[in-house]
């Protein structure tokens, strides 16, 4: 096998405990701290196959049974820990959004392949929406300490209960499907506008299927190179059950180990079946 | 070697003799549900240190390429995993090019998994790799239809035996059949396999099921129906393995919702000499070494952990 | 009436014809999952009142009485159940004067369930209920080996064909064939079910599985081997009651790991006409009542729930 | 169907919620109380089939999944209070002794059949092994009430981490196993002096099936009527699975509808395969 450096940062073998020591509400959001002193800093783009150590299982329908997937919203440097944004859509979020600090994750990453800077001095435009803002948290980090000056963040939100997400973003701009927050409408009609405005531009988006398809079409019909952070159900997280596909110009890829970030050139279409929801 | 580097203790039990091949411990991953090339891009050189497994069994390989099926492939069950993967691979030529040459750099012997959609494209696969010394066993998975007769191959006696008359004499590398669960009569399907000269028996591979989409009420899987695994089937499972150790004298690789040393040593108990560990491996990569070390010190002290 | 009965809303859904018996919803017991009688003695006149079911199926009744497995009969499975009961019952004579007077009056209509180990046996129980008033339809359960042939019938295409051929003529009864999931081809067996004029197909009977004694390592089960139920096999049952729905044109009753409405719901979506609960009753007695109101509530919405 | 007047306190049809009050620690054992305002009081003997409403899975194993039977401890009247002991074996008991104030329970019961009062003038004497305590700290109470001046009541326990499971019925005689705590041997040699001394008793026994034996034998020996409390694996709790019986003379019964008090003339053993741990 090659031993050439690899292109991530990559994962302790096995799963490890992380102590949760925090879960804090933002609207419909849990951020959840864990401590995890057996793992490497992540990239931003990087993820997490998580579960609760205890009582993962017995909830809806007799689920969750297999661990879930999570980008990573922050890991300060220096110290050891984690930062997850969840949202509560079925067994195993609601299982993770009820534990508190002292509760133990069993987790295995970081998984998957990240973002990268952009290319010749392009500004980077991060573009999310809903939960999908998690991965831009990280990597807006990164970007300034790297010192990109004009870093533009737009953030879109179903409505006012899920808009203080964009907390964790500060300098963020906000538009909701509602308008009862921000600009009244999609966060890619801020995303036209900024490419209008200044088209050197590289974009990172992660979101819903449908948003994520929108920026990928808009990208692709003005030649911006976008990085998209896809999302797909999983079984594993680190290639070997095959699940997690998503169609490409050259064929199926798995996105847990050769994404979750892909080159938006590189997908027909951003609305994966399954994927998401 | 591998048992000890796996965890840092002693290997998990005496070694076992499998078909001739000596293997550190009883514990090896179910095929398909352990890329060890996509694993060590993400776990990198710690994977071949701590190598979970006492041998390690590849993906089903068939005869041309296949891209496998449509998404979604992957459904929950519960305490189970149902999926509709497909089979993709790179097929024969890709296989030998590309994953051979890195699955034989891997610390253990080296199984196979191969299926054929006719008995002549079985035949060519096991021709193709009774010369390669990197590969220590073949595995037939004859979970599916015949193209020629309709007939699920591993549900029939009749064509299994025809199998294995076809392609027993290609090679004289221990050739395993895997059984399908979705049969009448199990065991019968092993005595034919067996007395066509099988040198071992594997089971089970996964019970078909079915989920809806949650919304549209559409099949939720690509390819309609899926295969079910996990804790949910290990009952069934056992049952079937038992029954099979009492009807053949070959060894047998029993799988089937292994999660824990207990559910492994259950297995041995029924009569197994090998246990596969699949859908585990989702939720602990590193798996096969910790039930490796569990079944170790149960069979160190021959009595119950719980 | 029931349904009203059974929660104080309106009936769940509209009513339904099941061979031209008229029921106020689709959720019925699965046999052997509920003894109305012994429930009586638990709940009193409660049960009556708000009775969960639309047609009440009795456990299965063979010729002479028997007393079933030895103890212990029971097995918890991840997310089920597993069970070597072993029929017990007072045989035809007991249940004709005991059991029969008493389920008669439950305020809904009466399914027996019976099985014979020949098919002279399960043509006497024909013969005997068919004259019957109190008895509105026959479920055969046909998961059992003919002792005569050795083959389990429910199995084999052509014994459910010879057997249909052979009780058919003695009833005008519905008769319910109800199949085995440990077949490599159920809808085939379907299908010689319903051509032999089988009213109607119910599926799916136990998973054959198999638990050892936590410390004597011993089979657990008095019988050695049982059946597996509950949400473990839900998407088994799924599997299985789609493709029966799509080859044969008779009214499917459903079952397997029926918990909440929204499973029932699958079940007629794949084209089941009636739902039957089982091991969920054990976890809640009136679980029947529950998820035909939920039923309601899918069917008048069509939406999904969740 | 026979609407003669019940032999038991019947339960209200189906499933409900029963708050937990309170958990506390005797010994190794468990003391849950919940506040079940739409239940009937039970008898003494009579039990409920218990399940946490929350989070019944997902423990060793992948279990629990079906509820599991426990013995009223105590109901005082008046209240809507009951009571458990509950010893922690295995998934489903480690579970509900994890639940605290607040939790709830989902519950069925009372079911089965109870204890009866002694026959002509007999002293009651009763015989408790480990968790089998339960059933009779609720019949003390109500023989006291029923004012039976000497009702003796002996109790056995592994070791001293478990004899303070006796402090629940004040006045009781203790025997451990070991000695750690009261007379150093079986409780059926205590129960043994006490027939030896008089004779016109009648024993209400509960706990392991080896010391359940040993008090049929005790008992048939002596022609003294013996009323037993069974355990076995169940299912239902109603009689709906068929699946806890036990042998007696006259064939297999089911312990939740005919039981689970039984009287020892009618058992040829109490030692039943895979009844109690
Ligand atoms: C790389 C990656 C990063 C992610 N990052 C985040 C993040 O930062 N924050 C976050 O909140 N989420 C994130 N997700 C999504 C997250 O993994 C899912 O929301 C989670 O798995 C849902 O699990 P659940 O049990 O709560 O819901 P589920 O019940 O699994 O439902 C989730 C969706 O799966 C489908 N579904 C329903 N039932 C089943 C079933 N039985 N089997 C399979 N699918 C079913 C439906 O489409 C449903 O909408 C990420 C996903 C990926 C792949
Ligand atoms: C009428 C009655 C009254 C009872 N009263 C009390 C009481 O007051 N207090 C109390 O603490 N207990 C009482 N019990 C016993 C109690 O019900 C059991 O301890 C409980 O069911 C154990 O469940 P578990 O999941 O904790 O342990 P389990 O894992 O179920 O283990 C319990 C025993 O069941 C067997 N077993 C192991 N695995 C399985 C499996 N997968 N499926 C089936 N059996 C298995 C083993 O023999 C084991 O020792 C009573 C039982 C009955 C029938
Ligand atoms: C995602 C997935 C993919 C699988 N792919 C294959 C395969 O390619 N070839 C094969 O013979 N079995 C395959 N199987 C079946 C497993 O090898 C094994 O027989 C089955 O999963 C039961 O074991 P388990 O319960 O431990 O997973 C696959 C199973 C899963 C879950
Ligand atoms: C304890 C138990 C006893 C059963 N007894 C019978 C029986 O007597 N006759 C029969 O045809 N099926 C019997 N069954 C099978 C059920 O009717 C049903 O087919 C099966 O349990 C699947 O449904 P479920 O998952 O909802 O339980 C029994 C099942 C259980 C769990
Ligand atoms: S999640 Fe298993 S291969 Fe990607
Ligand atoms: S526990 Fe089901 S019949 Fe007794």
């Amino acid at each position: 096998m090659s031993t050439a450096t690899s292109d991530r940062v990559q994962a302790p073998f096995g799963v490890r405990r992380a102590r949760v020591t925090a879960a804090e509400s933002y609207g419909a959001y849990t951020v959840l701290r864990a401590s995890d002193p057996a793992g490497p800093r992540p990239q931003a783009g990087q993820f997490y196959m998580l579960r609760a150590a205890e009582r993962w299982g017995g909830g809806e329908a007799e689920r969750p049974f297999l661990p879930r997937a999570f980008s990573v919203l922050r890991a300060p440097a220096g110290g050891d820990e984690l930062q997850f944004l969840i949202e509560d859509v079925g067994p195993g979020t609601a299982r993770l959004c009820e534990l508190e600090a002292g509760a133990e994750l069993a987790l295995v990453g970081p998984l998957g392949i990240g973002f990268s800077a952009p290319r010749d001095q392009r500004r980077p435009l991060l573009v999310g929406g809903g939960v999908g803002i998690a991965p831009l948290a990280i990597w807006a980090d990164g970007l300034s300490r790297a010192a990109h000056p004009e870093c533009t963040v737009l953030l879109g939100f179903r409505d006012a209960a899920h808009a203080p997400g964009a907390e964790l973003i500060p300098g963020a701009v906000v538009a909701t499907d509602d308008g009862s927050a921000g600009h009244h409408g999609l966060v890619t009609e801020l995303l036209a506008a900024e490419l209008d405005s200044d088209p050197h531009a590289e974009v990172y988006a992660c979101g819903p299927p449908p948003m994520l398809e929108a920026v990928r079409a808009l990208c692709a019909g003005r030649d911006i190179p976008a990085q998209l952070a896809l999302e797909s159900g999983m079984a594993c997280g680190f290639g070997a059950c095959f699940g997690c596909v998503v169609p490409t110009v050259d064929g199926y890829i798995r996105i847990c180990v050769d994404g979750p970030v892909i080159a938006g050139a590189r997908l027909k279409t951003a609305l994966t079946p399954g994927a998401g929801h | 070697m591998t048992a000890t580097a796996a965890n840092g203790r002693p290997p998990a039990g005496p070694a076992v003799d499998f078909c001739g091949i000596e293997l550190a411990h009883p514990i090896i991953n179910a095929s398909g549900t352990f890329d060890a090339i996509a694993a060590r891009r993400a776990f990198g050189e710690e994977l071949i240190a701590r190598f979970p497994f006492s041998a390690f069994v590849s993906k089903t390989v068939t005869l041309a390429p296949r891209q496998g099926n449509p998404p979604p492939r992957l459904w929950e069950v519960p305490a189970g995993l149902m999926n509709s993967i497909g089979l993709p691979n790179k097929g024969l030529e890709g296989y030998l090019a590309h994953d051979l040459p890195e699955l034989a750099q891997l610390p253990v012997p080296l199984i196979v998994n191969v299926m054929g959609f006719s008995r002549d494209e079985v035949a060519e696969l096991v021709t193709a790799f009774a010369s390669r010394d990197e590969v220590a066993a073949l595995e037939l998975n004859v979970s599916c239809p015949n193209v020629e007769t309709g007939l699920v191959m591993g549900a029939d006696p009749g064509e299994v035996a025809r199998l294995m008359r076809t392609v027993r004499p290609l090679t004289d590398k221990p050739l395993i059949v895997k059984l399908t669960p979705n049969a009448s009569d199990v065991p019968a399907v092993a005595r034919a396999a067996a007395e066509e000269g099988a040198s071992a028996l594997s089971l089970i591979n996964t019970l078909r099921g079915m989920a809806l989409h949650p919304v549209t009420g559409e099949p939720w899987l690509g390819g309609s129906t899926g295969g079910v695994s996990g804790p949910a089937v290990r009952a069934i499972a056992l049952a079937q393995v038992h029954s099979v150790c009492a009807a053949v004298d070959v060894p047998v690789i029993a799988m089937g919702g292994v999660a824990r040393g207990r559910d492994a040593w259950e297995f041995l108990l029924a009569g197994a000499t090998l246990v596969a560990v699949g859908t585990e491996s989702f939720r602990d990569p590193a798996a096969g070494a910790r039930i490796a070390a569990e079944v170790g010190d149960l069979t160190a002290k021959a009595t119950n952990p719980v």
